[in-house]
């Protein structure tokens, strides 16, 4: 059953694999990385850092707050207890020695250096309470800050612990059946040709031609037709190209286009003798 | 929690895999320790092959081993899953296809003189292949070009008698005519303030973007018989995230 | 052959779809005369529920629907399937992952001020490659951030129904303590620490889209449902879950 919200570190239900590497020491902390073939779970006490960790330490951390969470932290220390002076004192060593070793410092890092000064220069100065109506004091502000962040590391701790796809949570497929693929036809409504059209004509900028006004559209569809007939190579007589049936008006319709596929050199007619059949083929070249 | 048993296993591992296991694969999910040997999981395919008889899948032995499929007699329903949506028609199909009504018999290269830009064979083999459009004759010119010219279908399509039942070239110019002309202003006044709209904001487009209309005609080029489908927009997303 | 029957068309379907699926995506692959209402497929899913209560695989609901996936008492045998470990995530990446999620819609620059360092842009990159986070809107401050949030793909991934599924964020202590303990003479305004926040957050968003005003509004009832204890998202029994 999914249960997402168990999982307490190190005790996950889900799958005893899902963490990897070195196993987590008790007190919480990441083991920062590994020095030399030694797992570094912990900085040292006299805060001598070795040359060649330094790199990985920094890189341990996700910042100034984190480094100055965990500080408090190893102190053992309730982030509303503590010495503000202190921390600043061990904080400012970090970064003193970072800079001593040419380290490329984050500005995060010199930007935390600067507020701790300030707070413990604040601290030397007797409190002036009314000075302090609009301006927030930079410490409950660093603790402020330092608390919100504590939070999100928890959540993001949390994140990592809840079931996930392919670590502790498998998908499931089957083969599809055979399937016969019908692709559906775009729908057009008239009124998109229609738009279409006016569009490619407005930009044509053949609206102008009186030709085309006149031309009326039956014309156009005989022609096609009647071009369609007369497809196969041989000649056709003139006049079975008209249908009575479809009155006078079919008759002209045909007659013009016929007329029209003449004069576009679509069609040749051709007439053996004078007041004899009339005979009407395709062009080909 | 269901109990954990070797079936129970072995079908776990066939549809987590998504693809045919053989014996010798399924045996390889076992540590060392507690590897059945091949008959075991034989016998474990066997108990599977029984418990989905009546189910809508089936377990099938195909070259590379066993895999869970979807039962053939579900095909209807399975393929309505993928069913892809209707694509739309690109621009430059709907031009084509006008140009062809209006203006048929009509070669390819008359097409691309109006246009100002090729018409790629997508969208020729698209028309074609849905049968609103066929080759009536061949140009009696250089390279004997093919004349385009609508299809019965296409009129069917359109439910149109003739062609003579389109408006008047003349009148296709102005929209406000061609709604009247069309009768969509009668049945239906709402569909006609719909059409309107549509027909109106397609022509202030194309009349106040020309910069843009050239950039059209050059992507036109390489443009195909279908429009990319869009993608849902966030808000339609959102929503239903938390549906 | 087996019987072609609602439940199975719904199993075949699950399984041939490979991703969740909600109940309105199940009722489509039904054509329109056959269509089952909406009721209808909730009983053929609780019978499907019920069919592999002793099989290797369970019916679960996530975000973006029902879906079918090994039971996780079976995780170990199915992980060892696959030759490649699971990925890890870097500290950071979780980090602005869980900014996004319990505080979205967020923008970069107000990750950045609470993590206290840079976000590099690989990570929003991964966090938006793998679908889990969009961007949903644009702040109305100088440069127009990105806001983000996370998606249906993300509470998928991590096996969730909904955000509020999720961990509860830890509480904050109280500020009044803290400025006893430093002997500050005011008490904090900030005191209303999230509430404040939140407040911030609409107030600048207020002047943005009536859309994403409203997605936001969205996003602020389930965040302060984070704040609350959570009542019913562990261990969610799966018939509550067809509800």
């Amino acid at each position: 059953m999914s249960n997402p919200t168990a999982g307490a570190k190190g005790t996950s239900p889900f799958n005893p694999k899902a963490v990897m590497g070195p196993p987590l020491p008790q007190q919480g902390e990441m083991p920062f990385a590994v020095v030399m073939g030694q797992a570094l779970t912990e900085l040292p006490k006299d805060l001598y850092i070795p040359p060649q960790a330094l790199e990985v330490i920094l890189e341990a951390f996700e910042g100034p707050l984190d480094l100055l969470l965990y500080l408090i932290r190893r102190q053992n220390l309730d982030i509303l207890d503590i010495d503000v002076s202190d921390i600043t004192e061990q904080y400012m060593q970090y970064v003193e020695l970072m800079d001593a070793l040419q380290f490329e410092l984050a500005a995060e890092y010199l930007l935390m250096a600067a507020m701790l000064a300030e707070i413990k220069s604040r601290m030397l100065l007797p409190r002036q309470v009314a000075d302090e109506e609009d301006e927030e004091d930079p410490r409950a502000q660093l603790i402020r800050r330092l608390q919100e962040y504590e939070r999100f590391k928890k959540a993001a701790e949390d994140i990592d612990e809840l079931p996930r796809v392919d670590r502790d949570v498998f998908l499931t497929s089957a083969a599809p059946p055979e399937i016969e693929r019908v692709r559906p036809e775009p729908e057009v409504g008239l009124q998109e040709i229609l738009v279409a059209f006016s569009e490619v004509m407005a930009r044509a900028n053949m609206f102008e031609s009186h030709h085309i006004q006149r031309e009326a559209l039956s014309t156009r569809e005989r022609m096609s037709q009647v071009l369609e007939r007369l497809s196969g190579e041989s000649f056709m007589p003139f006049v079975s190209l008209f249908k009575a049936e479809e009155g006078r008006m079919g008759v002209v319709v045909t007659f013009l286009a016929i007329m029209e596929l003449i004069k576009e050199s679509l069609v040749e007619i051709v007439q053996t003798e004078a007041f004899g059949p009339i005979h009407v083929k395709a062009r080909v070249s | 929690m269901s109990e954990i048993n070797l079936a129970n296993i072995v079908e776990a591992t066939l549809f987590a895999a998504g693809k045919p296991l053989s014996t010798a694969q399924l045996r390889e999910v076992f540590e060392e320790h507690e590897r059945p040997d091949p008959d075991t999981i034989k016998e474990a395919l066997e108990l599977l092959q029984e418990r989905y008889q009546s189910t809508g899948l089936e377990l099938v032995r195909v070259a590379s081993g066993f895999r869970f499929q979807v039962r053939q007699n579900l095909s209807d329903w399975v393929a309505r899953l993928s069913e892809e949506r209707p694509q739309r028609y690109s621009r430059a199909l709907l031009e084509t296809l006008a140009l062809i009504t209006y203006r048929q018999p009509i070669t390819r290269g008359e097409i691309e003189e109006i246009r100002g830009v090729a018409v790629s064979s997508n969208i020729v083999k698209t028309l074609l292949e849905r049968s609103w459009v066929r080759v009536v004759g061949h140009r009696d010119v250089p390279g004997r070009p093919a004349m385009y010219a609508t299809t019965r279908q296409f009129l069917d399509y359109f439910n149109l008698k003739s062609l003579d039942q389109l408006p008047p070239l003349a009148e296709v110019r102005d929209f406000e005519t061609l709604n009247a002309d069309f009768g969509f202003a009668e049945p239906a006044p709402e569909s006609a303030e719909a059409g309107a709209g549509t027909a109106t904001d397609a022509a202030q487009s194309a009349a106040n973007a020309p910069a843009q209309d050239a950039e059209k005609h050059i992507s036109d080029d390489y443009e195909s018989a279908f429009e990319q489908p869009d993608e849902d927009s966030v808000g339609d997303v959102i929503s239903r995230e938390f549906d």
